[in-house]
This record gives C-alpha cells, structure tokens and sequence, in this order.
C-alpha cells in the first residue's frame, strides 16, 4: 500500500539522515551537539503521540505535558527518596525480597537505598496509562472546547500537585536522577562518555515509533480513527465502538509521554515543575500544529528544529515570540504543515476558489 | 472558626470571583457571536492594565484609563482583522490554537515593550489598606470599585444587546449567522465588533483590578485560564452563566485555601470544576444542544 | 523530504566552527532568567553583568584579558539550564559559569558543573546548593538561615512565640520555608501554621485570613517574587497589626511602593545595599556599594536591587579568583576557595574549603520600612 | 414463513412539542424492498435514526434478526449486520474513495493497536483481503478507477456511490438507505434504480426513505407511507398509488408528488 511504501523510505531515509549526522558531529568533534538532538528525540516521542491523538484522531489534548511529568516525576521520585529508614515497612521489605532496591551513595557521603530505575520506569508508565485510562471516559464525553478545558485542567492539576508537595521537591523538582541501566554497558544518562550510545538510544525509539504509528495510521485503526474525525455518524454505521477507541488511542499518547518522561528524566538527571506546566503542553500543541495536524512527518521535522533551537537557546530572550510566530503564520496560511506539500495543494484550491478540506484539523 | 472570619474567605473567594466573572464575560462575548473561545481574552487585560499605568505617568487617571480602554479596543480590532476575519470557517481546535499563538506573541512584545517588573494604578479611592468593615468583614474599596464598574458594563452590555439595533444584529450574528448575513447584516464586522467589546471590557477590568492584582507581561494567561474555567464552569455563551460560574470558581477557591493547603488551591478548583463537566458535559447553566451546536 | 533538508542544515550548524576565542579573551559563561516566571531576577542580573563586562574591558581587562560575555535566557526552565550548561561547557568551553537565577535550575546543573570541573557561581539563595560542599560549585547570595536566624533573633527579643509563615512556592519561597521550620525550635518559637502562595494569585486575603484565624503573634512572608507585596497589604487591609517579618527577598525598593502605607514597619533582613545612603562612611562595603548604586542607575535609569547585587559579587569574585589563580581552571578554584576579606555587595565573603558561600550573620543587617517608605536600619 | 428481518412494534418520539413517530408498527421480510414515503416532516428520518441507534425511542420495541436491539448504540447495530447510509452524505474528509470504503470492513477484520503497530503478517494479510473485497464492490458500483481519487472531491452522484459501497462492504442483512436519491440528476436515479435492484438480487434485504416517487413505484415491493409519524398506509405499490388517504395527504400537501420520475420534490 502507498501510505506502506512512503513510511518505509521515510523512516530509510530518517535513519540515514541520524547516522549522518551523529557521523559529522564526531568527526567534526561536535559531539555535544548531540546533547540538545537527544533533547529533542524524546520530546519528539509525547509530540508522535499528541500528532496521532490530535491530528488523526482529532481529540485535542492540552494537558500532554501532565502525563510527561507523571512518568518522568514518579520515575525521579522512586530512584532518589530514600527507603532506607523504611526498611522494616512491609511494603519495603517485600520489594526487597523481590530484588527491586538498590543502593548507591548520594552526594553527602551517605547512602541512598531507592527502587531500581528499571521498575521504577515501567511502574510510572503503567501508572500514567492507567491514569489516562481512568480519566479517558468521562473526558471524552466532552467536545470541543469542553474538551479542550478538561484536558488543560488535568495539565494544571498535575502540575500544581507536583509544585505544591514536598515529596516532588516543590519548585526544585527532583535531581540526583540516577542512570537508567538498560542493558550491560548502556544506560540511560547524560554523562558525555555515553553521549553518542544515548544519541542513538532515543532516535531509534523515536524511528520505531515513528514506524509503528505510521503502520498504525495505515490500518484499520488507523482508518477506524480517521474516520471518528472525520465523521462520528460514518465510523459509528460501520460499527466502530467510538468510546474505546478514541480511549485507547489517548492511552498510547499517554504512554509515549510517559516513556519520553522516564528517559529524559533520566537522561537530565533531574526534572522540574517547568516540565509538567501548561506553557510546556502548549508548545507541544503548538509543534502538532506547526507539523500539520494530520502529519506525523511534519511534526517530526518541525518540532526536532524548533526544540533543538529553543534548547540551545538560539533565539536568546525571543523564544517565546518566535514560537508564537511561528505558530500563527502556520495555522493562518498553511494549516496542513508545511512538509508533505500540503500548502501547495492548499494554495492550488484556493486559487480555484474551493476551500475543501480547511476543517481537516477540526475538533 | 468565628462567623467573621468566615465572613472574610466569603469575601475573598467574592473578590476572586467577580474578577474571573469579567474575564469570562469577555469570553462569552466573542464566543457568542464567533463560536471561538479568545485566549488572548486575558492579554487584553494586561494590555490595558500596562497602557494604563504607562499613560498615568503622563495623565490623570481616568484619562490614563481611557486611553488605555481605547488602546486596547484597537488592539482587538487588529487582532480580529489580521487572524480572524479572512479564515474561512476554521475548525475549533485550529482557533484555540491560532488564538494561543496570539496571546503567546503579545505576551512576549509586552515584555520587550514594557518590561519584566509588576506594576500597578493606584487605588482609585484611599489606599492600599483602607478598607470598609461590613459585618466584621473588611473590604477594599478598590473591590467595591470592581464590582461597581463591572456590574455597570455588564448592565451596559446587556443594553447595547438588547436597545439598540446594532446589538440586535449582534444577537442576529450569534443565534445564526448565516440568517443574519441573509437578512442583510454584515457578519464579520459584527465580529470585529465583537473583539473590539470584548477586548474593551478586558482592558477596563484589567484597569480596576490592577491595584489589587497587579500587572505584568505574563499576567494575562493565568487570568485567561480562571476565565476560561469560569465561562465553561457556567456554560458557554451565557452571560449570566460566565458570572455565575466565576463567582463559584472564586468561592471554591477560597473555601478550598480554607480547608487543604493553599498550595493546591487551583488543584482543588479545576478538580471540582472537571467533576461539574463530567456530570454536566455542557455546564452548569448550558444545554446540552446548545454545546453540541456550536461545536459542529 | 523536509526532513533531509532539516538534517542538512543540522549538519551545515555542526560544520560551522566554535566562535574562535581569542588568546586574550576570558569567556565566562552565565545562565539567567532574562524573561519567564522568574525574570525579575534575571535581568537586572544580566543587566550587571552587561554593565561590569563593559567596565572591564574598558578599563583593559583581567590581567589584560578582555572579557567575552555569555548571557544565555534558560527563562527559568531546568532543563533548558543544563542543555545551556552543557553547551557553555562543552562548546563554548567557558572559563566558568555565573547563575544560574533560581535554585531550582542551579541544583539541576551543579551535579554536571562539578563533574566536568568548571567553576559555577550561583545567583540563588539555596541553602543546598552549597550544602554539601561541592568542589566547583560556589554561590553569592547570602545563607536563608543567617536570614532566618536574623528574623527569630528579633522575635525571641519581642517575645514573640506563636508564628505564622508564609512562603511563595518558588525555590526562594521552599529554601526559606524549611529553613524557618529546621531552625524554629532552637529559639524556641512555634510556628502554627505554614502556607505557600503563587506568584500570580489574584490577592492573598484568603489565606491571610487563614494565618489570621489561627491569631499567631508574627508572620514571616517569605519570597522574593513581587506578588509578596499582596502579603502585608491584605493583613494592614483586616486591620490586623500583626508584626511583619519578610525575607531578603523583599530587597527591592519596587516592593515596598506596592505595599504602600501597609509596607511601614516590616522588618526584613537584607544587605546593605539597600541602606547604603545611611551607612557610615567608615563600613568597608560603603564605597563599592555606592558605586554599584551609582553605576547602575546610570545603566539602566532604575534603582539596584540586591539581585543585580548578586550577580555583581559573582562577577566580582571570579575576576578576583583570575587574577590570583590565573587562567587555570584548577589554580583559579583554589584562589576562590582561599579569598577572605573581599568586599562584595551581599557582604564581606570569606571562603574556605568547608564554606563555598562566604558570607555570615553579619551580611545582613535587620532593615525595616519608615513611613516615606525609604528603607532604613531598624533599631 | 421465515421471520422477518425487522420488525417494529409501537415506536414512539417526540422533540419536545412534536410527536415526530407515534406508535408505528411495520415490519421488514426477508429479500425485500421496503420504501418509506411521506411528505416532509411525515418522521421518516427520525424513523430510520431510531431504528439504527442514531436517537433513543420512548416507546415501542426493535427486534432487527429476532433480538430486540431497542436503545443499542448505533456502531453495535452495525455489529449485528445493519448497514445504512445518509441523507446528508458521511465521508471522511481526507481519505480516498478506497480508504473510505475500507472503513466498512471495520467488522470483518480483527487486527488489534498492537497487531497493526507491528504490520503482524496475519494484518497484512487481512488487511489485503479486505482491499480485494472492496476493490470489488467498487468495481461492481462502476467507481474502481476512483479507488485512490479523495472522495468529498467527487461529484455528488459519485460521493453516494461510494457511501453506498462503505456500507455494502459490512456484509449486511439489511441496507438502510435514508434518501439515497436526492440531489441526483435522471440518469444518475435510474442507474440507481438498477444497482438497487441488482443489490436486491443477492438476497439483501433493503429499507430505503426516498421522495422520489418513480423511483419508490419502479424497485420497492412493499411501501410504507408516514404522516406526521403515523403509519397511513402499507401496501405494494399498485395499492398504495391508489389508496385515497395517499392521495389526499400527497394533494394535501402543497407540492404533491405524482408518479412521475421527471418530477421530485427534494
């Protein structure tokens, strides 16, 4: 199938394009510039799931960077609070039976006896799941700008829940994140040495989702959910179950979130309340957006340039302004992103004065 | 727990309330006659309340205000024309998000134009401290100032609605614009009109309430969110709900700082606030037809 | 498609060589809250920081090294602090790194500073971030628990017992606040209730009214953003003469005018730039003081606030450090570690290997508000 | 006599002041067609959401294949084998006449989020079924060499093909058509005629609403005609063309229907 066939050269070419550059950026001794690109892919990964939430399915989440901060929160939280004075508690003394605590020594001489970061990181993510699970039925009674409001209040819960409790470190957030080791010899962390293995860590994660969405979108759900986008009444004739579906795909964004949270927790060692506030979420909207919608190719590419800029602070005090530039000039005059030539069509029918398709990033 | 004390936290949760209540009004107003909800509503406020204080340096204040109030409605005006006016029926997420990026931009030209620092008009009456005693309770005269001035837009606007022919062919726009522009009205200046009054009650509310809440840049999207949640709490499109649902928003506030940590005030707000819309997906005040209507 | 031509461009950046540096310039890197929730701090920060580089050079540098500046916006987001840490490190390859503002940001950062050996002269109050010592990681403002000390020194002579606190929940708030409540008990004062407030609250009546209603003796109203002002205004506004503690973060004139007539009589520790005017000519920090003062408002037509102070010592300090200690990093750090007796806004700073802060009881002194709120030394 | 497939029993709704379908009762035989007729507003749309789970009845009962699926969820009908098409046409904005089509293979195909995200062999497989079936219908309604064309993009005739082929592609045991005629030319509504009858012809029972009077008199074998929501009569077409209520509620109205194809209200 086309859409089949576009994906797999996309994604060769994608990856290509990586190698290369983490090739030029060695051999150039730039690595560190591989710092802000890893940055970015992990952010890219809550963006590929919002795209495919907001563009395809057509539900707008305004509160993303909640479900980014339960996993990266919970993940910081579990692998730096210390468990050692606890350790007579039942709860503690069975996840030492089970093997699942460690202990390493913090900065004050001391030690810190805390979960193992590999359960940590799938006790947030299934955790974030089953929180968007839980809040996806009611939420999604809702339309438009309701909607809208519930998802921004979720946000704004989230984030006021972790700025206002000690436990989370307040307005310090968490540090002292310890690596996340995956396999012997590679872990999850910021440290320069495993620059290049971490550079190549998150943008495979962020092609093999790229990759499984795109299979995804070219499905029967994918179709299934273009189709409660496009028309309620249609996908309902043809006996799609609405509800759960429109469920499920909030509860895969919810995970790619968290899965982005944990790592670049990880990655930074540390993770604050900035992470988890609605300006954060709406910049990932704004990245959706500035994509196209509908385009998970868009969202990639644009959103990689715009947050490795932003991060390595290019556009100094005007980051903000140029964001918001950026964003009104794409949702004013090409709506469908400017990757996949979909202005051009746009400019096209415009000129032959039909306007079809101007609703294609409806709610 | 003494009844004055008591009485106090009424009072406060009232204060908060009335002001998210005008925030929510602005919403309603071009939610009304457009179906967009303007997040930049609160931009309109700071405008307002920054033009204000700029000009009170050089003018009296209620010259200050005024030019502030007409300053801010060519603002509107411009926003309206420049992103809004010549899209052609944009889907719902795309508004939010077009008016999102507005609020975004002229946050950040107000904090290249202006500064970073919190500024704020003097209180209109006496000073940051006096205040009248009602039954124990103490209240700012600034508050009385808020509430009088708003309540007289309110009353003003509900007026022009109704009087005058112009308001009528507002209301035209709002109940069904298509009719309205078959019956000879040009819609899309009504909604320009319908940013420039919005935009010229947010900058004249963002006056009065400047002394007690200050401004600064950034002081614009906290105040869009409060409103936004008053407006939807109440039920878009309703005027009365907007107040309404502000006024609930403002008391649970306070009560809420009352009984948990005030740390989580907004948490317990917005909480109370989504569990409303669960029960009541289009709001307290809003019919269900209504909220289905408007979003298709 | 736009894709390949992103990475293109990527790799066009990458080829693009470091901004070549001089043999005899010093680059010194600094990561500040120019805009965003904590920009208040930032830029007159960065506004000093401006100012002393041009000063400088102007005067032929260190050592006659020209100083190269690098301001660098994290808008007072932590992850973007370390990402511009890294690149001020890593590219940049900067002598050291003055900030970050906020505490939040530069506990994010000092763990990497300090691994890759770079001098790190933090802006923020934090306790912690020089607790426990790290070896690269240094910061100017003066201790929250010298503040905190100063504050229940003054209640246990009024006799107050019963207090209530108030903290803005930004890292300046949260230090204080639990600095107030480790070190309550050793002066023997209980503190009944401690709440913490916004930034962008609307007013505070409501949980002024809260403290009220447990009528505690005292409130300490502990931040450093402007909205701290909404605090002793809300209380004077019930009629509820209370004393009024607030903290060093109440070191700006701007926010004494918005407490209007409510801001007479706080009491607030803080350094003496606010009251240098009224200092005696004989005090050491006098002269540097009304320099910076006069410096400033030439600068930037607006008065100095102890935050800008900040940024001046650290700016300060490092120069000092290069020319005992030299371009050598290491050499350098020493020559920090080793000042004592050095005169700097915040105080008089004496490091040693045991305290990368420097400063004591006596950076502060106990100020209060007159009725023309001017600042003025409490008697 | 086998049991038909549908059958209504006492079916009630009002909005608010108006009682738009009051205690009608009908049935649908297996193999038929069954036209419902009526002047505007006589309820027939309301009649067909109500049997498809688009609005909720007060009264009466659904039985659709011997269960009573009364108040079921319309993509649950679906399941059950109801299929329908729409007044104003449903096509998914964005998609091509294929992929619009494939969408009413929902119920036929399995493959889960997981399976789908990982392109499993036995989805792909499935998935390739499913596009010949489709590309067949599609062929079998004239319109495959506008399998990749966008489908709002086609013209009106075409763009209720192609609403027609999603629903013929569920496989199911009864076709709702809700106007499928309006807004079509002469030719465009006497090819539609024929495919109606040639779907006929493989034993699908079809309910079709149509203004249309030719068209209703030349393909349905039985009619129902609705005024202000209750049955006037029920018969076959001879009967009912000449049954005096018909007459006088269709002269009644103000632009009457003749059985006369040249002519059609819309």
């Amino acid at each position: 199938m086309a859409a089949r066939g576009r994906g797999f050269g996309f994604t060769a070419g994608l990856a290509a394009a990586i190698v290369l550059v983490q090739i030029a950026a060695s051999s150039a001794h730039k690595v560190f510039y591989l710092t802000q690109l890893t940055m970015a892919a992990y952010a890219m990964l809550v963006v590929l799931g919002l795209a495919l939430l907001m563009g395809y399915a057509g539900q707008a989440s305004m509160g993303q960077a909640g479900f980014f901060a339960i996993g990266g929160y919970v993940a910081a939280f579990l692998t730096t609070f210390n468990l050692g004075p606890r350790r007579d508690t039942l709860l503690v003394s069975l996840l030492a039976h089970a093997h699942l605590l460690v202990t390493r020594p913090d900065g004050s001489g001391g030690s810190v006896t805390h979960v193992q970061p590999w359960a940590a990181a799938l006790f947030a993510i299934t955790l974030a799941a089953a929180i968007a699970w839980l809040i996806a039925g009611p939420v999604f009674r809702l339309r438009g700008h309701y909607l809208a409001m519930a998802t921004l209040g979720f946000g704004i819960i989230v984030h006021r829940i972790f700025l206002g409790s000690s436990y989370f470190g307040a307005a310090d957030g968490i540090s002292d994140v310890p690596a996340l080791a995956l396999l012997p010899g590679f872990a999850i962390t910021g440290r320069a040495a495993s620059r290049v293995s971490n550079y190549y860590a998150a943008w495979g994660l962020v092609l093999l989702t790229l990759w499984m969405l795109t299979n995804l979108i070219g499905s029967r759900i994918g179709r299934a959910l273009r189709a409660i986008h496009g028309s309620e009444n249609a996908a309902a004739a043809v006996g799609i179950p609405i509800a759960r579906f429109k469920t499920q795909v909030f509860v895969l964004a919810a995970v790619l979130a968290a899965v982005a949270g944990v790592l670049l927790t990880h990655y930074n060692g540390g993770i604050g309340p900035s992470d988890a506030s609605v300006m954060k979420s709406v910049r990932y909207v704004a990245i959706v957006a500035v994509g196209g919608m509908a385009n998970l190719r868009g969202a990639l590419a644009m959103g990689t340039v715009l947050t490795f800029l932003s991060l390595r602070g290019y556009f100094g005090s005007f980051d903000d302004l140029v964001f918001g530039g950026i964003l009104l000039a794409m949702m004013l005059f090409a709506p469908e992103g400017l990757v996949g030539g979909a202005i051009w069509r746009r400019l096209r029918s415009m000129f032959s004065g039909k306007r079809r398709g101007d609703d294609r990033t409806g709610a | 727990m003494s009844s004055d004390i008591l009485l106090q936290f009424c009072v406060a949760g009232v204060t908060y309330g009335i002001i998210y209540g005008v925030v929510a009004i602005g919403f309603t107003i071009i939610y009304n006659t457009t179906g967009i909800i303007n997040f930049a509503q609160g931009e309109f406020l700071m405008i307002g309340g920054m033009t204000a204080v700029t000009l009170h340096q050089h003018a009296p204040l209620p010259v200050a205000i005024l030019g502030a109030v007409v300053i801010t409605m060519l603002v509107g005006a411009a926003i309206e024309v420049l992103f809004i006016r010549w899209l052609d029926r944009p889907s719902v997420l795309r508004m939010i998000i077009i008016t999102i990026g507005v609020s975004i931009v002229i946050r950040e030209i107000a904090l290249h134009l202006w500064d970073e620092k919190s500024h704020a008009l003097p209180h209109f009456t006496g000073n940051s401290v006096s205040a009248l005693t009602v039954a124990g309770a103490k209240i700012s005269p600034q508050v009385l100032w808020v509430i009088g001035v708003c309540g007289a837009m309110v009353l003003l606007l509900s007026l022009f609605f109704r009087a005058t022919p112009l308001g009528r062919q507002m209301r035209a726009c709002a109940s069904n614009r298509d009719a309205a522009r078959l019956c000879g009205i040009n819609a899309r200046n009504m909604v320009t009109l319908s940013f420039v009054l919005s935009a010229g009650m947010g900058a004249l509310a963002g006056c009065v309430v400047s002394p007690i809440t200050y401004v600064q840049y950034d002081s614009g999207a906290g105040l869009a969110i409060k409103g936004f949640t008053a407006a939807i709490l109440g039920g878009l499109g309703s005027t009365a709900g907007a107040a309404a649902g502000g006024l609930i928003l403002g008391l649970l506030e306070s009560f809420g700082v009352w009984l948990l940590p005030a740390a989580y005030k907004d948490a317990v707000a917005i909480a109370v606030m989504l569990g409303v819309l669960f029960l009541r997906p289009s709001g307290i005040f809003g019919s269900a037809e209504a909220a289905r209507l408007r979003e298709y | 498609m736009m894709r390949k031509v992103t990475i293109l461009s990527v790799c066009a950046a990458l080829l693009a060589a470091l901004p070549a540096a001089a043999a005899e310039t010093i680059k010194i890197g600094a990561i500040l809250a120019v805009t965003g929730p904590a920009a208040f701090l930032g830029a007159p920060e960065s506004k000093t920081l401006e100012m002393l580089a041009a000063q400088v050079n102007a005067a032929g540098g260190i050592k006659g090294m020209k100083v190269e500046l690098v301001i660098k916006d994290s808008a007072g987001d932590a992850e973007k602090a370390l990402s511009l840490a890294k690149q001020l490190v890593e590219e940049d390859k900067v002598f050291a790194v003055l900030g970050p503002s906020t505490s939040g940001e530069s506990m994010k950062i000092k763990q990497y500073m300090d691994e890759n050996a770079t001098l790190l002269l933090s802006c923020a109050a934090a306790e912690s971030i020089t607790t426990p010592i790290m070896k690269w990681v240094f910061k100017t403002p003066q201790n929250d628990a010298n503040a905190a000390r100063w504050i229940f020194t003054d209640m246990k002579k009024k006799g107050l017992k019963k207090i209530g606190v108030l903290a803005s929940n930004s890292g300046f708030g949260k230090a204080g606040q639990a600095q107030l409540e480790k070190l309550a008990p050793e002066f023997g004062i209980e503190i009944a209730i401690s709440e913490t407030y916004a930034k962008d609250e609307v007013d505070l009546d409501a949980v002024v009214t809260k403290l009220k209603a447990k009528d505690v003796q005292a409130v300490v109203n502990w931040s450093i953003e402007p909205a701290q002002a909404k605090v002793p205004v809300s209380i004077r506004k019930m009629g509820w003469n209370v004393p009024i503690y607030q903290s060093h973060g109440f070191g700006n004139i701007k926010y004494a005018d918005a407490c209007g007539p409510a801001s007479e009589g706080i009491l607030f520790p803080a350094g003496r730039l606010l009251v240098v005017d009224v200092l005696p000519d004989t005090h050491p920090q006098k002269a540097l003081l009304m320099k910076y003062k006069k410096d400033y408002e030439e600068a930037t037509k607006e008065a100095p606030s102890t935050f800008g102070g900040h940024a001046y010592d650290a700016f300060t300090l490092l120069a000092k450090a290069i020319e005992v200690g030299g371009l050598d990093k290491e050499k350098a750090r020493a020559a920090l570690e080793g000042l004592t007796g050095f005169v700097g806004t915040a105080g008089i700073f004496n490091f040693s290997a045991t305290d990368h802060n420097g400063l004591g009881m006596d950076a502060f002194e106990l100020l209060t508000v007159n009725k023309n709120c001017k600042f003025v030394l409490a008697q | 006599m086998t049991e038909p497939v549908l059958e209504v029993r006492g079916l009630g709704r009002r909005f608010g002041g108006l009682q738009a379908v009051a205690d009608l009762s009908f049935s649908v035989p297996a193999g038929v067609i069954k036209a419902v007729i009526g002047p505007n507003g006589a309820g027939k749309t309301t009649l067909f959401n109500l049997v498809s789970g688009y609005a909720l009845p007060d009264t009466g009962s659904v039985r659709f294949r011997g269960a009573e699926v009364r108040g079921l969820p319309a993509h649950e009908l679906a399941g059950r084998g109801m299929a329908r098409t729409f007044q104003q046409i449903q096509l998914v904005p964005g998609m091509s006449v294929l992929e619009n089509v494939l969408t009413g293979r929902h119920r036929h195909t399995r493959a889960g989020f997981l399976a789908s995200m990982l392109r499993l062999p036995a989805t792909v497989r499935e998935s390739r079924t499913a596009r010949e079936r489709c590309l067949e219908t599609l062929a079998f309604l004239g319109l495959a060499d506008l399998a990749d064309a966008e489908a709002v993009s086609l013209a009106y005739g075409q763009q209720r093909l192609v609403e027609l082929a999603r629903a013929l592609v569920c496989e199911p045991a009864l076709l709702l058509l809700d106007e499928p005629a309006a807004g079509l030319n002469m030719r465009e509504t006497e090819d539609l005629a024929g495919t109606i009858g040639r779907i006929n012809a493989t034993g699908l029972t079809v309910l079709l609403v149509e203004h249309d009077m030719g068209l209703v008199m030349n393909i349905s074998h039985e009619i129902l005609v609705l005024g202000a929501g209750r049955r006037i009569a029920e018969g076959d077409p001879r009967a009912i063309q000449r049954n005096p209520d018909v007459i006088r509620i269709y002269l009644g109205e103000e632009d009457a229907d003749t059985p006369d194809p040249a002519r059609k209200t819309v």
